[in-house]
């Protein structure tokens, strides 16, 4: 279980790629892998985007991405899990978010994927301001709590 | 008693300051820190807090040394 | 959009960063990347599996493959999908499937994720037969069809 | 006329070859193709079939040149 906050810029799939080379001696053990990547758009709302600003607590933020991981892998049966997430100043097309969740079955790993990114959505501490044409401007648009299957 | 009170996001850039220090002669709640700290500033409808870097709800009780932050709702990922 | 059948090892993290990269006129315009990675497992129903023989029906495999991704996406707002398949003698942790649904939002990335893997399973003419210390068997549970949210 | 009839995974263990070519006299349907083409094996329980690489029904018509194939449950991903 591997939950970062960094403000390096993100390649996916060495990050993945990484992650999965430390489970080596679980390697036959899972049979399904889903992911999510969130990458930053060039648009929103209608406008276009020029850069984000994201904003974290430190110290609080990971803590509570530390504590959706154990929910998850109390909810579902899941060898193991993959949290990164960036901050500081990003551009279009940068990645924002990583996630993966390892399991024996697909069934799990999906659910589990999906409850991350929508409780991390909905709660954890990180904020977006957007920079465009008319200057800069919070994002506030909160993502409402996700019940899963 | 000596609590640290931070404050982040747009909030950050409402009030001006991202961390103050807060004397306090008596335990209070999350709700009077925020009325002690910010004075002139109604609690904004849709505020978060945090107690020790945990969501509290705005009756938590404030002790020495303690470090309460103040956010507007989150919006990564 | 990209579908293939391949009897070389695939690498995901290399699949995937090459497809994402002839995207490159479409980068910032998609926000999510919902990915599905299958691998063999050394284990099923209870016995230790040595080796997997995947066959195929060359030609209808890849045609019922691209239908399911142009029924993605008419269902589904999506910019692009991949879908790779080995097929032949695979062992342990290497890599049987790898999908990836890139689009704005993340609902209809997950959503025709998971509906690519449940239909490619319950449909797509692929065959499984393990090879355990009692010798080979077909494998004969079949995937029941999914129906999406 | 002249047919193609290909089997798949363990149905071309049992039926002991995985391609036969069928000269027909008058147009079948997919199951009396099977019957044809495999006299002594009556029509497994979960056959699938399919016609020119499309799946088909049992009924469905095959015609000069077709090539048809059946095969057991599918198990890949």
């Amino acid at each position: 279980m591997k939950i970062a906050v960094t403000d390096q810029p993100l390649n996916p799939w060495k990050e993945l790629a990484n992650h999965e080379a430390l489970l080596k001696d679980q390697a036959g053990k899972w049979g399904g892998l889903a992911t999510f990547i969130g990458t930053m758009r060039d648009y929103n709302e209608g406008e276009t985007i020029d850069a984000l600003w994201l904003e974290h607590y430190p110290g609080m933020t990971e803590n509570y991405l530390q504590r959706l991981a154990h929910t998850a892998h109390q909810r579902w049966e899941i060898v193991d899990t993959l949290i990164l997430h960036r901050v500081g100043q990003i551009y279009p097309a940068d990645t924002i978010v990583i996630i993966g969740v390892w399991s024996a079955h697909r069934a799990p790993a999906f659910e589990a994927c999906r409850y991350l990114i929508e409780e991390l959505k909905h709660r954890a501490p990180f904020w977006k301001q957007e920079t465009c044409s008319q200057g800069c401007r919070w994002v506030t648009t909160n993502t409402p709590p996700y019940s899963a299957p | 008693m000596t609590i640290t009170v931070k404050f982040f996001a747009s909030l950050r850039e409402q009030i001006g300051t991202n961390q103050l220090k807060l004397t306090l002669h008596t335990p209070l709640t999350m709700e009077q820190v925020w009325t002690s700290a910010c004075p002139n500033t109604p609690l904004p409808e849709y505020l978060l807090m945090a107690l020790n870097k945990e969501y509290v709800q705005a009756d938590a009780i404030v002790k020495e040394g303690d470090e309460v932050a103040f956010f507007p709702p989150v919006t990564g990922g």
